[in-house]
């Protein structure tokens, strides 16, 4: 990146948002920023090994987390930016369910989820259902993907009648029709940490932060179904 | 966990083995006729087929997931017609092996083509005047004097079908005791932070199999070359 | 069954124009290094698909471009001694030799395994793989492969060059046996006279890729044309009836009334056989030789002479109804004073009869 | 986006012709080399050698990609050394080459393998009795006969450095205009709800790619054929 | 210069025990088929390493086994002409033909390739590949390869096996100037008696991988002990000198004092020359024949006599100085009362003497 870019690296669960966003602010500003999407964990790694990012806006806590221990962002930039929430999906066109339903409606279909212990969709929506008594009945079904969308497109295809995904996901997915929400209170809070990487937080990868966290962007963000956390 | 590996981490090698074995096998006919036919044949449409045989090296696996999934899933038309004649895919093992064995096909036909190709025709000629009909020829002069481009083709595709995630996880997903192979439990094991020393006990395992496999073959094929070339 | 081959077929660098009629027994195609001769045996076999032409052996047509008839090689039954080995390198000697037995239909008369290793002397090679076989070890094994698939036709594209000479003269009764007592056709290829004046029904002389000469191997051998093949080769085929069989070893024919003695001959009294008497075997005499070794002096007559380039002549003689050539010098021409019609007496040694002696020297 | 591609997906596709074109160049010396090793030396540790050959193919490409990162990254050691050269890998077009290059290795080794063991010694023993030293023999004699294996394994370590994507996001990140290259793009897209039909664009470059470098390899294989078969 | 060869060398199915000089000149390597001939020249090529042994040219050790001493094949500077041709498929015959050239030291002897390639007729091969050669002419380019790197040694593998008799008369002659006129040691291999005869200055005779005879050309093949290796094989070898060439085309030699006439030689009058004489063409008369048409008629006297299993018989004289061997029947010794001692005469045709003539029949 020349001199005075901002580089960021971000979950690619954000891509479409953060694509828009980013256009707003370069034609806003003129100021150029290049994304680079992958795995949370792919690019936490990245940044451990020097990676020449000067943001960071992750999946989940945990990778974020690690870094800060490591001491490699600005402490003082982490903020949470975004939320999201957890849904069931089914096939569309589909009718409501009460969560309750599900092992009976599952029959001997699979459900759809991201890894259950390894990324984050996967993580919360083991969390939701075992908070809802549903896990151990389900847990054989589970046929779990390395990334959320790719248990979208099982639902989207048929071939699993149902899944666990982010609101935003099956907002954007007409092939499959949300029946019920996960509540929030059933898993832990579904964050998207963003921070400044320790060293490379110059003014303009803070402008951008900030703007980031600002209500322009926050409009953008909500469109597309996350929920707004900054302030 | 109980001792060096847990029950899944068992399962998993086991299943990876088995995926490699079958994919390797089953798809090994087809890659000697496809590689035959490369190598010796003349039909309109050959460069066709030589580039959908190289398709799988070329297309992200991921994508090469997807397009299983649209061409084998339940509700996708040969998906279909395969399950109407017992042949089940989705989130099978089977399913998993059919994607090792896409995967691995390139590679196969290549090793296999360049042997045919230095095949000296004359000895087929030879054969043929003392009245070996052509299927005959091939099975007693062709087949044993390519012996080792096959095993080095299958070899290949055996490595390659232990190693292949991508396109499997996208395709069968990552049901433990069922599609759970080495590399999706690598993979699981990689994306939470601290789970790299979990992942490298699973990459060691994956890594003496392979070398036990190869070792194999290079006698193999050493006892093959001392009978070809003579003595 | 007649053989008959008319081929076109245009290389690079030489153009095939064949038209030939192989009656069963032996026949030779003889001509110079890149005359064509292999060529015209890989289109017998179906190796060669040729541009134009027709081939059939009797009333089964194996190739014939204006029908579109094509027999594939596999389907013509024919044993192809190729001019190098092609032997199969995974298969042990065994398996090569028995690879096309199984094809041979169950009654085709030809020989065993066991006949064709003893005549090759190739038993110690039977477990080996062909890797490490010596050049003549080879070429044996190819021939016995070629023979052991029983074949209708068999082509032989000189199949001894590489062997010594009891070896040659080993074998190459059974190609005599081949010729006299089986129906198969043998299209051969030779460079060396003796081989074909031992084995020859039929000479086929190529050149540049056509036939320039071809007809049954006396007239042709007996032609003094063909000397441009090499000095050394001029002589005449004759036959003679096996009149009997001497305790000392000899055999006791007839030629047209005359006596000859020779070394023993396998065909039984009565028999007839064809002799091959090369021209600078025979010596004249204008005075009857007394007291030489010698043991055949045949009155005769001067019927042509042809004198070379050289220091030689050829002298064609007419002894009863044998015709013969004598190659001597110009200067014994003039000293003897022969001309057409001089009465002489042919010279010849018994030992010196083609038949029956070493092929190669 | 102006026209059908997008200037950032134009990027990307040169990205990855350059990236291809440097990792099948700067492996093959290489490649023959360890093909040659393989084929006709005997020594300790050949077993060793072969099976770190294969290791990228047996390795899920996250930890090929991972380890990379491991060793080449700014902080790692050789990765430090490189640096001190003038030699940058991480995070550049050249890390993604090496990436490529690494997981294209084993293919092309067995593809250039399989051809010297095919070739026949005692034309090579022929040339020395000529007179000719063993380094010559080699480029003169064994080079030109095993033109089309060698052939063979450029175009499938291309082909498969074209689609290369796990060991490549992992080490060099999915950076626009630096290390994004076509499979990457793709996966971004794939992430993403909605993201198919972009996709589908870039996958249609990849393939024409693939099959344009597959048929002009397919046209020089046979007239190297056509020059040593004769004629 | 000699080579001098000492190896020992077991195979599965041969076990090489080989011990031989071959002073300078021609040594033909004589000997069945599988007795071990090309293993010998592979050795000395460097292409097999014997289990021990010692190979060396002069001063010059190509390999000591005792002493750890191994010049690899390319440092030898040797032409080897392999049984099968090995020319290398990806170069044009040209390029087959001038690979060896760059290594050779740039002062190093030897022919130019527009005179090989004419020697051995091969012009329109030139820009060929050698994929598509007839036999005949990849053996011809594989000999103009060898020869035109110039080399200190020369292999030959039974070069002319695969050639026609006007070609092998075309090169032999080359063979012969390289024994005459060069310093350049010579191992042939070949199974043709006539080539052996022409060329060979010594002998050297494998059985089952073991030198069972060796020495001069003539002693060798003078030896009757030598028919075991095929009965029209016998001979001997004599030394003459040129007394004069006369206009017919005959050229007068004296073996020791008695006139020879032959068709005419290429030494000048005064020069000696080494000429076969093979048993089968010396005729035995008790009487001195009158008006023949053989112009030599040698009185001799029988100095040996052979009876072998069959009708022949051969006779060892002395005339003057040279020996002899005559093949004849039993029947003529006991016809003509033959014993040692008897005073014969010998009778020769002029055109039956080997050198000159056509090497192959
Ligand atoms: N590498 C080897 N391994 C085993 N046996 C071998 C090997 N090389 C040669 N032989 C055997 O040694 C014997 C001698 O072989 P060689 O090629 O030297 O014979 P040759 O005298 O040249 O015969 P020919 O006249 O048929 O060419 C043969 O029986 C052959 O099969
Ligand atoms: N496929 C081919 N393409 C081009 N030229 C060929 C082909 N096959 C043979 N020729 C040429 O045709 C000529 C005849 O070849 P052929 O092999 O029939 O000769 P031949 O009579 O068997 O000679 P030899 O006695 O040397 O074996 C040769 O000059 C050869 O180079
Ligand atoms: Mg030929
Ligand atoms: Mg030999």
């Amino acid at each position: 990146a020349r001199a005075g870019d901002v580089l960021v690296f971000a979950a690619s669960s954000l891509k479409t948002a953060l694509d828009e966003a980013a256009q707003a602010y370069q034609a806003k500003t003129g100021q150029t920023v290049t994304l680079s999407y992958a795995a949370t964990s792919a690019l936490a790694r990245q940044i451990e090994a020097g990676a020449p990012a000067d943001l960071f806006v992750a999946a989940s806590t945990d990778w974020m987390d690690t870094l800060a221990a490591g001491s490699l962002i600005a402490p003082d930039t982490r903020r949470d930016l975004l939320g999201n929430a957890l849904v069931l999906v089914a096939p569309a066109p589909a009718a409501p369910l009460a969560l309750a339903d599900l092992p009976v409606r599952l029959g001997s279909g699979k459900l759809a989820m991201a890894l259950v212990d390894a990324v984050p969709a996967g993580i919360y929506g083991k969390a939701a259902l075992t908070s809802l008594g549903l896990w151990d009945t389900v847990a054989a079904q589970v046929a779990q993907t390395d990334n959320v969308r790719a248990a979208l497109a099982l639902v989207a295809s048929g071939e699993a009648p149902f899944g666990v995904v982010y609101r935003t996901d099956a907002l954007a997915e007409p092939r499959v029709a949300t029946v019920a929400d996960f509540p929030a209170a059933s898993h832990a809070p579904i964050v998207y940490p963003a921070a400044a990487i320790a060293g490379r937080d110059s003014a303009e990868a803070r402008a951008l932060l900030d703007w980031l966290a600002g209500p322009e962007a926050g409009a953008l963000f909500a469109a597309q179904g996350f929920t707004v956390l900054a302030e | 966990m109980t001792g060096w590996l847990g029950p899944e981490e068992w399962a998993a090698v086991a299943l990876s083995l088995r995926v490699a074995f079958w994919a390797t096998l089953c798809t090994l006919p087809l890659g000697i006729l496809t590689a035959h036919a490369l190598a010796r044949w003349r039909f309109p449409g050959k460069h066709l087929l030589n580039g959908i045989v190289h398709l799988p090296l070329i297309l992200p696996p991921v994508v090469t997931g997807y397009l299983l999934l649209m061409t084998f899933g339940t509700r996708a038309p040969v998906g279909a017609a395969l399950q109407e004649l017992g042949i089940f895919l989705a989130f099978r093992w089977t399913g998993a092996a059919l994607a090792a064995g896409i995967m691995a096909f390139p590679l196969m036909v290549r090793a296999i083509r360049l042997s045919i190709e230095a095949v000296d025709p004359r000895l087929e000629q030879a054969a043929a005047t003392l009245g070996a009909p052509r299927a005959w020829v091939w099975a007693t002069i062709t087949l044993p004097l390519i012996l080792p481009g096959i095993l080095a083709g299958a070899i290949l595709a055996f490595a390659k079908a232990m190693g292949e995630f991508g396109a499997t996880i996208t395709f069968v997903s990552n049901i433990p005791g069922q599609t759970q192979t080495l590399p999706s439990a690598i993979y699981a094991f990689l994306q939470v932070p601290g789970g790299e020393s979990a992942a490298l006990r699973l990459v060691a395992v994956s890594v003496a199999v392979a070398m036990a496999a190869l070792i194999l073959s290079e006698v193999l094929a050493r006892r093959i070359a001392a009978r070809v070339g003579g003595a | 069954m007649t053989l008959s081959v008319r081929l076109h077929h245009a290389f690079a660098a030489l153009t095939l124009d064949i038209a030939f009629d192989a009656p069963p027994g032996v026949t030779v195609l003889f001509g110079r290094s890149g005359s064509g001769k292999t060529s015209v045996a890989d289109a017998v076999a179906g190796l060669l698909r040729p541009q134009s032409g027709r081939i059939a052996i009797g009333d089964r047509v194996l190739c014939d471009t204006q029908k579109g008839i094509w027999v594939p090689p596999h389907r013509r039954r024919l044993g192809y001694i190729f001019q190098q080995p092609r032997l199969f390198p995974h298969l042990s000697v065994r398996q090569n030799l028995t690879y096309g037995a199984r094809f041979a239909p169950p009654d085709s008369p030809g020989p065993t395994l066991d006949a064709v290793v003893a005549m090759l002397g190739i038993e110690a090679l039977l477990p080996r793989r062909p890797g490490a076989l010596s050049g003549g070890e080879a070429a044996r094994v190819a021939i016995g492969r070629a023979l052991l698939s029983h074949p209708a036709l068999i082509l032989a594209d000189e199949p001894l060059a590489s062997l010594d000479a009891p070896r040659k003269a080993e074998i190459l009764p059974y190609f005599e046996q081949l010729r006299d007592h089986s129906p198969v056709p043998v299209l051969y290829v030779s460079h060396s006279v003796t081989e074909v004046a031992r084995l020859a029904t039929t000479v086929v002389v190529l050149e540049n890729g056509r036939v320039v000469r071809q007809g049954p191997a006396d007239a042709v051998l007996a032609d003094p044309q063909v000397t441009p093949l090499g000095a050394g080769e001029a002589g005449a085929m004759i036959s003679a009836t096996v009149r009997a069989h001497h305790d000392d070893g000899l055999s006791e024919l007839s030629v047209g009334g005359l006596r000859l003695l020779v070394p023993r001959v396998s065909p039984a009294p009565g028999e007839t056989l064809r002799l091959r008497i090369a021209a600078q075997d025979v010596m004249l005499a204008t005075v009857r030789p007394e007291g030489v070794s010698a043991l055949n002096i045949w009155p005769a007559v001067v019927t042509g002479i042809r004198l070379g380039e050289g220091p030689g002549a050829l002298v064609q003689i007419e002894a009863g109804e044998a015709r013969l050539l004598a190659r001597i010098t110009r200067r014994s021409v003039r000293a003897l004073n022969l001309a057409e019609g001089t009465p002489v007496y042919a010279v010849l040694k018994a030992v010196s009869v083609a038949r029956g002696g070493v092929p190669a020297r």
